[in-house]
């Protein structure tokens, strides 16, 4: 399985140099084998006797990280999903984009992210699925920033990045929770501890951090502003990411957890409730489109919705249908994004208005496309399998159990209605766009190209996909038992055994649902043009996507500004932030910890002398800044090293004092020497305001300095270890001056560096100043 | 040195030359304050200062000499170090105050300058 | 003695770092200069002041300061030397090659 | 003398420095000096590591002089590691300088700075002596001094003296603060002070002491609110300058506190790591904030300086041996990832003449393989999987939510996301969109500024996909760092 | 002249020598027995025996000491003097000497002496400009003891 | 005898203090530079003072370096301080 998960991204390693020879052979034949070869590879597991497989492959053992793929019916179904459409997708590539494109980097991306995508869904280990998540998000931007020159893919390809990698990283604050409760990566061995899961304080969070990630993938409300925007992508990739695979990550990652969520309650409100407002939002919004993808992409979104609905009942029924229904979107969905991309590929253009009639100059289209909207509708036609998924929901949300959540019982009561007002608008927009596209009037004047048949190699794909919703409409239980038993028995976690029939009798409440359905969705198709107003009242400037632009734009706007207010390059606020942190902080400290000390019994005694030099330092301190006189106030400030070395003096350190003196007398030279030609000091002309701040602040680190240091003094509680210098420095160190004995010897590492560092800053001063001449000279 | 009376009056020396530094030393601080101008100062610390730190110098030479035995030439060389350069940096500082402007002070602000008359004529 | 030191030593602190609040980078390197001082007091006054000798050994002497904070100290001297001497010629260049010496308008522009 | 290994990393590049000083005017000659005897120096610190890695840590008391009493210095795996890094990473700026700048700012004892900066950081991490530790900082302070002067531009000069304030003013608080300490314990040797220091548990005083000696590091690290000064003074030098100031001071400083805060000052933990935690999450915010908050392509990598800095703060704070390894395993990717990303922004400034993102576009239709090295840089930066930055944030995280620090960890998430949303806008702007007609692409520059980054990159991935490599020695230092017990005893011996 | 003080220190080191006590006392008295030996053999020892102008030099050195004194009983008068009734100048006086070496003498002479302060010497060392305390009383007094140094002076250097 | 040397020796530098003290006075005073540099150096005198005062007190011949050293930087610093001033500015007379 490692090899076949990795087949695609190996693949891609020899993309750029297969690509050199484009002008022969299209890169995408190449790439067909990647797909096929997977698809082939899996497709011998179905079969009634199906058992899941585990295999794993060492990543990081010391962490628990590895390739523990688990291939059960949920993750065969995507598998053989993302195989399949993604061989399809690829050959009808092959017709759609001319070889004057970058193929190599398409070809690389859309590797990757098959790669990617066999990753998610075989993964057991939650940080390499999590890995795999990131990457099926990295390459999707990629490929819908494909054609980056232009403007709105660049748009699309951040919005979808920003979108699904903030669902990404909360589903990954998940997942360490979950690996933090459990103890385990691995998802099957969570299942076995879903009680501890249950009970743990952190469920909740765990719950809606993951439940984050998946809708925020599969484009539920409101995070599915995404995916239209996710439409600028070359076609290929709306039909297979952005319509088969990818978006229904989501859907795998709650059916995944659906083993442990689903016993609770909340489980059903979230998902349920998003996914019954997200097929409703999507369904009625999709009628509002006049672009082709964009109506597959809102149709797109409402279906996604529909899927996450059935998942949140968690009934057998529900989750039979959701897989059902799985299988059948991508069907339709995908043939009908193919064709999509036939139209725009052969007329030029996706704008609905400006279509009609082509039924006429392309009839194969256009005979898919009816075949694939009817069923996407759920026209009760045997023959479509889109018909028995849809009634399968209907009958699954009238079976909706009690919960001990208020809530949920109103939603419960709530969503048959939700789901017929959904499905209404999914009828609506499938007519619309199915009749809107291939009968009625042709306009060919607006068109930019002549329209005409597609080739047969991009008739293909759709056309097998087609085949595919008639197989499936006509044998709906063919893959019951040998596959989607399987797959919805992993969800349930119990075996889930349905027989689907086209019809149940009269006393079935579906069909009427499904016969409303039909009913006042044709009439409303067909009034279409006197309804569609009332999307004018929707608000524009405070749809989702307005908040998403105005977060964005928001968020370096306000970032700028909150940065600029205190960034400011103003070395007075840097400081005084500082100092007040610290000067905060530390008396915090001092006063939590009761650290203050004093004790007076360990002092040397008060001379007078003392105390006056002590005073007339201060004077002098606080004299350089009142004096206007830059002379002045370098002289001052020499007095106070002159004091501090008289200090040394007086305290027993004469080489402190020699140093001191020295290098005073050299400090206030070289001040002199570079403050010669500067200005002379000023009048303090801050505000009386400001100046009680820089007073405050100073003060207040002063006054913390001087009561750590007490504190420090009146808390000697362990031996100097100077003493074991005084003993040894003359029969060890070989000096009398232990001071110097120190400095050389066993302290001797200080003073080396102490030289470099005077070293260095001689080079700097010297280049400082060369620097310049040299500049001057040019 | 032995027998405490050289002893006793070694030390009665280094007294007196203390107290006698010092209070020239203060005086000159009390010059350097009450004198009305940078010329008259240099006047307090050129001479008083000098000689007062001589005293203490020569108090701290004897000390020395008395408790350790040892003849610490530095100090000597300290004494003399100053006496050949307090002259020096008060003519110094005397040649800038003038150089710069500062014209000496007098009561009834007529000053005699035979100074500044010599580099007003050229 | 050593609360004194202490305040002193929080005195030049205070004053050192009022200065460096200041706009004129005159003030402000005054400031770091004072605020160094005042590191270099604390580090003798933490050493304990208690009238030892100076730490030279001799066979009359049985109590010396404690030779170690002034180790320290004269290291950290030196250092903020060399420190204090480039940033002074720093402080040079940089106000006559912007034209300033005025700290408040040299805050500058992202850019830049 | 095996025990003589822990002093050849300072020492090295201490001589390197000084022999750059006597040849500074040949170029050629002092380039390729410069080169050989980084990769010498690399060499040997490669060697020192494997043996450290094999019979533990290297103690040097130097000048034979007892632990307590004269300076050791501690090659432990933990300092050998950042050692070893801060190597790899003068490695790739050794090679990219000299195209970078100007043969003037070559001449001007850019190789001297650089060799002691690298002996700087190098000594920082290894030494085992506060006071040292503080000789050291200046070396490497000092030298970074140097090297943002280099040059002499107006703006340059402007940032630095800011730059050199800030940090003047920190030391002055490290050595009273150390003094401060002494006072207290009598002693300066950290193995010697955390044992004293535990020997009271830690009295009232010494938390107050602690919590200066955070802020003085905090400030070199640039933690919330100390990091003010960081951001303009790090783009304002030549790019390979930048690349050594974002990868190794900033380091230094989380350095110091992994060091300080895990074998001396951790017996009030509850107070003391539970306000780094919160820190921690401010740096994280503001500077996520700060990185979205200019289209300067320079100052949004120096930006992101901060967030990183949270996150290893975080790591610190949450005090448990995941925490540690966390913040080991991002200090060491980060090093190099915030190398890669100021060495290709500088390149994209050099190649385009402006750091403006409003003025860059297309840039990949020129320079391809810089656009995708700096889109794998982004990734990693944002710790995307499988790159070095996740197994880091992945440990950081675990060990927050191991202490119940759930809101840190989700402001972590958070900010991930700010973070690489900040970066990515280089790559969506700057390197997509229409080609820029009136750039004149010079490959050759391209190429010799990618080759270093490549070479750093190539770390960076494998950090993360050959993680099974580096993950039980980094899971190793976590629990030393929770156990100063054996910290302790290699230095003092008892 | 530096050959007789060479000799000097030498005789006094060969003293030290032949005593075998290495201290300053043993010096100074191996100093003074070199001076008592090098006067009785001075007319063996070319140039004049240098002592004699040690001698005028340490006549110098005490007139300057007693100068010193008056000086600073001087100055504690005008310090301690609640009136400033001193009227201070600056005034011109000319000298013969030359060499910097002897100006350089004379100056300092001048400012360590009483009321008197040298504040300039005119280009050509002809002229130094000295600030008194008192310009008006004792101008004349003071050229006096001034033209005594410059005699002094003259007296050791020529 | 030696503890009434003391005892002068400490009345000494407190008489030594406050004359430093009165400089300071000067030096913050002014009103001149070159009144500074007056103030200045006999301050630096002074703490030669206190320097011999102090090796009286611990009884030490460590502080003699001292001394010289005060000295010589007076001398040098007192010069170099002159020439300064005299280059430097016209009149810079504070109006305090
Ligand atoms: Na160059
Ligand atoms: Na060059």
């Amino acid at each position: 399985m490692l090899f076949a998960v990795f087949l695609p991204v190996l693949l891609a390693i020899f993309i750029p140099y297969l690509s050199k020879w484009k002008e022969k052979i299209h890169t995408g034949y190449f790439v067909l084998l990647a797909p096929l070869a997977v698809f082939l590879y899996f497709i011998p597991h179905i079969g009634n006797d199906f058992t899941p497989v585990t295999q794993s492959f060492n990543w990081i053992p010391s962490m628990d990280i590895g390739f523990e793929f688990y291939l059960d019916g949920l993750s065969l179904l995507f598998v053989l999903l993302i195989s399949g459409i993604g061989t399809l997708v690829t050959l009808y590539s092959i017709f759609y984009l001319h070889t004057s494109e970058r193929l190599d980097q398409f070809y690389v991306y859309l590797l990757i992210f098959m790669t990617a995508m066999f990753g998610v869904v075989l993964s057991d280990n939650v940080f390499v699925l999590y890995a795999f998540w990131e990457l099926t998000s990295i390459s999707s931007f990629l490929l819908i920033g494909y054609w980056n020159y232009k403007e709105r893919s660049r748009y699309g390809a951040l919005k979808s990045m920003l979108i699904t990698i903030f669902g990404g990283l909360s589903m990954f604050g998940g997942f360490i929770l979950l690996t933090t409760i459990t103890g385990t990566n691995s998802i099957q061995e969570m299942i076995q501890q879903t009680d501890t899961i249950l009970s743990s304080p952190y469920f909740g969070l765990i719950l809606a951090l993951i439940l984050l990630g998946a809708f925020t993938k599969s484009a539920q409300f409101p995070f599915h502003i995404w995916l239209p925007d996710a439409m600028e992508a070359p076609t290929p990739v709306s039909a297979y990411l952005h319509s088969a695979t990818m978006v229904k990550a989501g859907i795998f990652l709650v059916a995944r957890f659906s083993p442990i969520f689903s016993e609770s309650d909340w489980f059903f409100v979230l998902v349920s409730g998003f996914g019954i407002i997200t097929l409703v939002w999507g369904s009625f919004m999709a009628v509002r489109q006049t672009d082709l993808k964009g109506i597959l992409a809102f149709s797109t979104i409402s279906q996604l919705g529909m899927i996450m609905a059935m998942l949140g009942f968690g009934t057998k029924l529900a989750i039979y249908a959701a897989v059902f229904h799985i299988l059948n979107h991508a069907t339709f969905k995908g043939s009908l994004f193919m064709i999509a991309g036939i139209v725009d590929h052969e007329s030029g253009t996706r704008d609905i208005r400006k279509l009609g009639g082509l039924a006429t100059l392309m009839p194969i289209s256009a005979t898919l496309a009816f075949f694939g909207t009817f069923s996407m509708a759920g026209v009760p036609l045997p023959f479509l399998n889109g018909f028995y998924s849809k009634e399968l929901f209907f009958d699954a949300s009238l079976e909706l159990h009690e919960s001990s959540i208020a809530f949920a019982n109103i939603l419960a009561q709530a969503i048959p209605y939700l789901a017929v007002f959904g499905s209404i608008f999914t009828f609506v927009y499938s007519m619309y766009l199915v009749f809107g596209t291939f009968m009625g009037k042709k306009k060919l004047d607006q068109l930019p190209a002549k329209p005409h048949e597609a080739p047969v190699g991009m008739l293909i794909s759709p056309m097998i996909l087609i085949v595919g919703v008639i197989l499936i409409g006509l044998f709906p239980n063919f893959v019951n038992s040998t596959f989607l038993a399987h797959t919805a028995e992993a969800i349930y976690g119990a075996p889930v055994d349905k027989h689907v029939q086209f019809w149940h009798g009269w006393d079935s409440p579906p069909l009427y649902m499904s016969l409303v359905v039909v009913g006042i969705g044709t009439v409303l198709a067909l009034t279409i043009k006197y309804w569609k107003n009332i999307y004018q009242y929707f608000p524009g400037k405070l749809s989702l996507n307005k908040a998403y632009d105005f977060l964005v734009d928001q968020s370096e706007k306000t970032s700028a500004r909150i940065t600029n207010s205190y960034m400011n390059g103003s070395l007075n606020r840097y400081m005084s932030l500082i100092l007040i942190a610290i000067v905060s902080c530390t008396f915090a400290i001092l006063w939590i910890t009761d650290g203050f000390a004093w004790d007076t019994s360990n002092l040397a005694d008060i001379t007078v002398h003392e105390i006056l030099i002590a005073v007339a330092m201060a004077v002098a301190a606080i004299f350089t800044i009142f004096t206007k006189n830059k002379v002045a106030s370098i002289l001052i400030l020499g007095v106070v090293g002159y004091g501090l070395s008289l200090l040394f003096i007086l305290y027993s350190a004469p080489d402190l004092a020699l140093t001191q003196l020295v290098v005073e007398t050299i400090t206030v030279a070289l001040f002199l020497l570079c403050f010669y030609h500067l200005p002379d000091l000023r009048e303090r002309t801050e505000g009386k305001a400001k100046k009680l701040r820089n007073l405050i602040i100073s003060v207040g680190f002063g006054a913390m300095m001087t009561i750590v240091a007490i504190s420090a003094h009146s808390t000697k509680l362990f031996e100097k270890i100077s003493d074991y210098f005084l003993e040894t420095a003359h029969d060890i160190g070989g000096g009398d001056n232990v001071v110097n004995v120190i400095l050389v010897d066993m302290r001797g590492v200080d003073t080396l560096f102490e030289i470099v560092v005077l070293g260095i800053a001689a080079l700097a001063i010297y280049g400082l100043i060369k620097l310049r001449n040299k500049k001057g000279a040019k | 040195m032995t027998g405490t009376t050289t002893e006793f009056i070694m030390n009665i020396l280094v007294i007196v030359f203390l107290i006698t530094g010092t209070f020239f030393v203060i005086s000159a601080s009390i010059g350097v304050i009450r004198f009305p101008d940078v010329y008259t100062r240099l006047h307090a610390s050129t001479k008083a200062a000098t000689l007062g730190i001589s005293g203490i110098m020569i108090g701290a030479f004897i000390f020395l000499y008395v408790e350790h035995q040892i003849v610490s030439g530095k100090l000597i060389l300290g004494i003399i170090f100053i006496l050949l350069t307090a002259p020096v940096s008060a003519h110094m500082i005397g040649r800038a105050a003038h150089s710069i402007g500062i014209k000496p002070w007098s009561q009834d602000g007529n000053t005699k300058d035979e100074y500044a008359d010599t580099l007003k004529e050229k | 003695m050593e609360i004194v030191m202490s305040i002193l030593a929080g005195i030049l602190f205070t004053t050192g770092i009022y200065n460096m609040l200041q706009k004129q980078m005159l003030r402000i390197i005054i400031g770091t200069a004072l605020v160094s001082h005042g590191a270099h007091l604390f580090i003798l006054t933490m050493g304990e002041l208690k009238r030892g000798k100076p730490p030279v050994l001799s066979d009359e002497i049985a109590n010396y300061s404690d030779p170690l904070p002034q180790a320290l100290i004269l290291t950290s001297i030196v250092i903020s030397f060399g420190v204090t001497s480039l940033l002074l010629v720093l402080a040079y260049r940089a106000s006559k090659e912007n034209g300033t010496d005025n700290m408040e308008k040299l805050r500058g522009n992202e850019n830049d | 003398m095996i025990s003589n290994l822990a002093v050849l990393p300072i020492v090295i590049p201490l001589i390197a420095g000084v022999i750059a000083i006597l040849i500074h005017r040949k170029l050629t000659i002092v380039r390729r000096f410069a080169q050989i005897l980084t990769v010498v120096n690399t060499i040997v610190v490669a060697y020192v590591l494997f043996y450290v890695s094999q019979n533990g840590a290297v103690v040097l008391e130097a000048g034979d002089w007892m632990a307590p009493f004269g300076i050791v210095l501690v090659a432990d795996l933990l300092s050998v590691v950042l050692v070893f890094t801060t190597n790899i990473i003068a490695l790739a700026c050794v090679f990219y300088a000299p195209k970078s700048l100007s043969d003037q700012q070559e001449e001007f004892y850019f190789y001297t700075f650089y060799f002691l900066l690298i002996s700087g950081v190098s000594g920082a991490f290894i030494t085992g002596d506060l006071f040292n530790l503080f000789v050291f900082f200046e070396v490497l302070l000092m030298a970074s001094y140097g090297l943002i002067v280099l040059g002499g531009e107006k703006v340059q000069l402007r940032e630095s003296i800011k730059y050199v304030l800030i940090n003047l003013f920190s030391s002055m608080l490290f050595v009273t603060t150390i003094a401060f300490l002494y006072s207290v314990v009598g002693t300066v040797n950290m193995a010697q002070i955390a044992q004293r220091v535990g020997e009271v548990e830690q009295t009232g005083v010494l938390t107050a002491i602690g919590i200066l000696l955070f802020f003085v590091f905090g400030t070199k690290a640039a933690l919330f609110p100390l990091y003010y000064w960081l951001p303009k003074p790090y783009i304002a030098p030549n790019p390979v300058v930048s690349a050594l100031f974002g990868a190794l001071l900033t380091k230094v400083g989380i350095y110091s506190l992994l060091r300080v805060f895990s074998i001396i000052f951790v017996h009030k933990s509850d107070i003391t790591h539970e306000l780094f935690i919160w820190i921690a999450a401010l740096t994280l915010i503001f500077g996520a904030i700060g990185a979205m908050s200019t289209n300067n392509i320079k100052l949004i990598v120096a930006y992101n300086i901060i967030p990183a800095v949270g996150f290893m703060l975080l790591g610190i704070g949450v005090y448990n041996s995941t925490g540690y390894a966390g913040t080991v395993y991002y200090l060491v990717s980060d090093m190099i990832i915030k190398a890669v990303l100021f060495l290709l922004v500088g390149a994209i400034a050099y190649l385009t003449g402006t750091s403006d993102l409003r003025k860059i576009r297309g840039l990949i239709h020129y320079y391809p393989f810089l656009g995708w090295l700096f889109f794998i840089a982004a990734l990693v930066l944002a710790g995307i999987p499988p790159f070095s930055g996740f197994i880091g944030k992945l440990l950081l995280l675990q060990g927050a939510i191991e202490s119940d620090q759930i809101i840190v960890a989700l402001i972590g998430l958070a900010a991930s996301l700010l973070i690489l949303l900040s970066v990515m806008r280089i790559f969506i702007r700057g390197f997509w969109g229409e080609k820029d007609e009136s750039i004149i692409p010079d490959k050759k520059a391209a190429r010799s500024f990618a080759l270093p980054v490549v070479f750093l990159l190539f770390f960076s991935i494998l950090l993360g996909v050959g993680a099974e490599w580096f993950y039980p020695s980094i899971a190793s230092i976590g629990d030393y760092l929770m156990n100063p017990e054996t910290y302790i005893q290699s230095v003092l011996k008892e | 002249m530096t050959l007789q003080i060479v000799l000097n220190v030498i005789i006094a080191i060969m003293w030290m020598f032949l005593t075998e006590t290495y201290t300053f006392v043993s010096f100074l008295s191996g100093y003074i027995m070199g001076i008592l030996l090098l006067f009785l053999l001075r007319r063996f020892i070319p140039d004049t025996f240098y002592f004699k102008r040690v001698w005028k030099i340490i006549k110098l050195v005490f007139l300057f000491i007693k100068e010193l004194l008056i000086a600073n009983w001087d100055i504690l008068k005008w310090v301690y003097k609640p009136k400033k009734d001193y009227k201070p100048g600056i005034f011109a006086l000319p000298t013969e000497l030359k060499s910097n070496w002897e100006i350089t003498i004379l100056t300092s002479l001048i400012s360590l002496t009483p009321g008197t302060l040298s504040v300039a010497v005119s280009e050509g060392n002809s002229v130094i400009y000295i600030h008194a305390m008192d310009i008006d009383t004792n101008e004349t007094a003071i050229e006096a003891i001034k033209t005594t140094f410059e005699q002094a002076i003259m007296e050791v250097t020529r | 005898m030696n503890e009434l040397i003391n005892t002068i020796a400490i009345v000494c530098m407190i008489v030594v203090t406050i004359s430093i003290a009165l400089l300071l006075f000067r030096v913050i005073k002014g009103p001149t530079n070159p009144d500074r540099a007056v103030a200045l150096d006999a301050i630096g005198v002074n703490l030669m003072g206190m320097a011999g005062l102090s090796a009286i007190l611990l009884v030490t011949t460590r502080l003699n370096d001292v001394i010289l050293l005060i000295g010589i930087l007076l001398f040098v610093g007192t010069v170099g301080l002159a020439k300064y001033l005299e280059k430097g500015v016209i009149i810079d007379r504070d109006d305090d």
